[in-house]
């Protein structure tokens, strides 16, 4: 069966040059950094190389890099980290309603550990205000962590201009990344940001690796021990294939961005097109502050689970802010902060592209999706209808 | 994750639709757990579900609940209906996701709601029915990815 | 050049086997298991396959197995849920004085948060004593954690006799079994631990991904936040790939253990023999409750990390209880610990053969080493010369 | 990790050995950190080094510093010898690796002790040594793999 692949937000294939990059990691290049000998040296080698190629991608120094299982371990160590670093300054954290729960919950539970958290609300679009973050900052803040661009809707929050502010009241800022990298343009210092989380199977890199940017100066609590790895700030064998996948991926990610990119948003466009010609839709996310990738819509009258599976039938990867596999859930936090009543929210799709997807792809999408949406709404006790 | 069975009902749903002038008609679920189910009945003088028909906003499992209890009482007496639970269902559908059991498996709900309807005893089951609502595990909002 | 790899211990070459179970996963099978169209459903299938390897491996059942980013992470994990999740049970923590940093300083830090934490003395084989953590024990005992082998010397603890005896007092009982699985047989149940550590890349699986067994009904505080992957307990995209690794590496490890290790045995005896019949040499470690692979040995009057880049420049690869990348060094705690001196365990050489080691290897060190030897001790100010 | 002079010094140490009657003899480190120099000094009577030798136990870096420094100071005056810091050997080396620098980078107080030990005033340099012997900045207990 034909397959169309539209989760990139989910995760992303592996590019084949970072495959080959890593495979002599895998194979000849076995050594554990931490050893003196050759086989050591030349994994050290291979772990140093990545962290200037992380570095360079981002506008930071090598020594600012610290690897990480994933963008989860990233989010809990800056933010735990930090929380604990600073609680002589002050205990108020501030951050959004509509994070990752890697952020959202390691924030909510150091507030059931005595912080005072500020999550703030957004606008219909998902957006966070520059505003808001001023008017929630009091003598006790200590942190600020908001998301770059959001993995539900792709909206693109005002990070440099949080950042300038978070500068001016000296409140060490903190931002999840992770969609972004590869999407937008991400500088640490355009964007004021002492600390950034990024993960590298957004970026067609391998899974089970990220990394932490901690701007030089700032002070992180460690909250994991072992030995002496990443500067005892993430201690462990580190994953040497993985960082060698993380670094090429990341340098090829920022290659040609405007180009690439580009050339998904013209897709995107189209789709969204499209989509939004079927009856009863709705489009989810800012019409333009969005990742170029990002399609988040909601289909009236039917819920997103039954949208997946049909359109996993006809080989269509897609996602949803309603369903997952561990069962029926609440609808997305994302959405539901945005202001959606239940039933839009249950019936969200989001599409998110990636460098593959061709336009006879989308037209494929567009050719299927009218009839699923119609079989499924004949069968909705809340569908009244068309209006034709 | 989901039987061939679920699929089969969920992409071949057995009686979908509604019964004009139906003698019960039982709806279960709500909108914010992304459920609703809503049963039609057609009941003859023996007491003998004649016709069933249902319509269902849900997922997979919802839709697959729902296509296989029509199957399963069309043509039984509502006293063997009254009998079915959420887990024979289930289990007719070769299992479901752990998760989906507490979640989208209200079919035998639906089905006791329009059978006490027929019945005329709407009262006391809408609190019933709240109850489900209620207790319904719908904890999946840590899924995002 | 010749390249003779005896630092087993410290990572191993990745299975050819093993790889080629992961290379779909890291090539068309890229799907995020969380997903529920058919790429994520590919990935969870994998995943739980690797699931149902690893826990029969270990005598578990599958729902046992936790998905880590390795060892050290599963430690933190154990250690840290278990002290928080019984903490209204009491406060005290029973632990050894030779474990591997993943778990001592984490048993540290939680001293300084307040647990009180008992490091028990090991004698001068790095043994610990049963009777030793039978007088430990007190009515406060929420934990007791040692390590199954040691990394350093090889050292099998009696494990299963404490773990006995932790049933009978109804205290929760951790092992790291990372130098064991693959050397030793290592079966919970016979073993008596209701937590268990490991990590695949000590066993010819990949870096970075580990597991803890987590005995059924045994409650676990989280101290990571995110996904709902791993019920909870360890959230973050799975590396897919690399648990997919795990699992085939721990069904190759358990796989015909008694031949494989007989056969290291026989080499690592005759090691020992050539090395101990150099001047001035020691063992260090038990004499036969050890690792089949591990040889550690003191030559007096010479300085670890000279006699491991001398051995380099022969292309054998070793390890000493002396040196490492980040510089000269407190001699390694595990030997202090055994009563060592200074000037002896600084003196330290760790070889660990694995399963592609030859005679002729052997040999070839037996060769190589006397010369080194003599050409460091008469650089040395402590050298007093040969008894001969 | 190692530049290839550092190698260079390691597998081919200069002036490795003992002087007896030596005018001057210095030692510093000591067995808990792992690293001990000792320096023994020919030194004429222009107050110039003619030979000088060393006898090293530690790690390639203590190794070859030693034996750096005694290259640097073969035929130069003790006033210019003692000149020298551990930091101008780790140049001439090619530089040592960060933590390298504090913990085995000790040739230079070693030559200053042997130059003292000649000039006879001990009892001062005793202090000196103690103190480097303590700042040596060596918290590698950590590294285990
Ligand atoms: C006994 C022991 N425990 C824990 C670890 C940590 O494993 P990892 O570095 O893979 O997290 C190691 C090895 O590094 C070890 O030898
Ligand atoms: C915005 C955002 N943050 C964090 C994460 C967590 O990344 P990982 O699962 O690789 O740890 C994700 C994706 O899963 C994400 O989309």
């Amino acid at each position: 069966m034909r397959k169309v692949y539209l989760d990139h937000a989910a995760t992303t294939p592996l590019n084949e040059e970072v495959l080959n990059e890593m495979l002599p990691y895998l194979k000849e290049h076995f050594g554990n950094p931490s050893s003196i000998h050759s086989f050591g040296r030349e994994a050290r080698r291979a772990v140093e190389e990545s962290r200037e190629r992380v570095a360079a991608a981002l506008g930071a120094s090598a020594e600012e890099i610290i690897f990480t299982s994933g963008a989860t371990e990233a989010n809990n160590l800056a933010i735990r980290g930090i929380a604990r670093a600073q609680q002589k300054k002050g205990n108020h954290i501030i951050t959004s309603a509509v994070e990752h729960h890697a952020v959202y919950d390691t924030c909510a539970a150091l507030q059931k550990e005595g912080f005072d958290v500020t999550f703030l609300p957004v606008d219909e679009y998902g957006m966070v205000s520059v505003d808001a973050v001023a008017a929630a900052i009091t003598d006790k803040t200590i942190l600020v962590t908001i998301m770059l661009a959001n993995n539900e809707v792709g909206t693109i929050m005002p990070i440099a201009e949080i950042g300038q502010l978070c500068r001016e009241h000296d409140i060490i800022f903190h931002t999840d990344a992770v969609q972004a990298i590869g999407n937008i343009p991400v500088n640490v210092k355009d964007l004021n940001v002492d600390l950034l989380s990024l993960t590298a199977h957004k970026f067609y890199g391998p899974k089970g690796v990220g990394a932490l940017y901690l701007r030089k100066g700032t002070r992180l609590n460690v909250y994991h021990y072992g030995g002496a790895q990443e500067r005892k700030l993430r201690p462990g064998t580190e994953n040497v294939p993985g960082i060698v996948g993380l670094g090429k991926a990341i340098e090829l990610a920022v290659k040609d961005l405007e180009a690439k990119t580009n050339r998904i948003k013209v897709l995107r466009d189209r789709l969204q097109e499209g989509l939004l010609a079927i009856e009863h839709t709705k489009l989810n996310g800012h019409p333009q502050q969005r990742l170029p990738g990002n399609l988040n819509v909601s289909i009236l009258f039917v819920e997103g689970e039954s949208l997946i599976l049909s359109l996993d039938l006809k080989g269509i990867a897609v996602s949803s802010g309603s369903a997952c596999t561990s069962g029926s859930l609440d609808p997305s936090h994302v959405l539901m902060a945005m202001g959606l009543d239940h039933q839009t929210a249950h019936g969200s799709l989001r599409f998110t592209l990636g460098v593959n997807n061709t336009e006879e792809e989308i037209d494929y999408v567009l050719e299927v999706l009218p009839d699923i949406v119609t079989r499924l709404r004949s069968m909705s006790p809340v569908y009244k209808g068309s209006n034709k | 994750m989901y039987t061939e069975q679920v699929m089969d009902h969920f992409t071949n749903p057995r009686n979908v639709g509604e019964i004009e002038k139906a003698d019960g008609v039982g709806e279960v679920g709500n909108m914010k757990c992304g459920d609703i189910m809503r049963i039609y009945l057609k009941v003859n003088d023996n007491e003998v579900i004649e016709d069933i028909k249902f319509r269902t906003f849900g997922c997979a499992a919802a839709i697959a609940t729902s296509s296989m209890i029509t199957e399963m009482v069309k043509g039984k007496t509502i006293t063997e209906a009254m009998k079915i639970t959420n887990k024979q269902v289930a289990a007719e559908l070769g299992g479901l996701p752990a998760p989906k059991m507490h979640c989208s498996n209200l079919a035998a709900d639906a089905l006791k709601k329009a059978i006490e309807n027929y019945q005329g005893n709407n009262n006391q089951v809408n609190n019933k029915i709240e109850e489900t609502g209620n207790n319904c595990n719908r904890d999946c909002n840590n899924c995002s990815y």
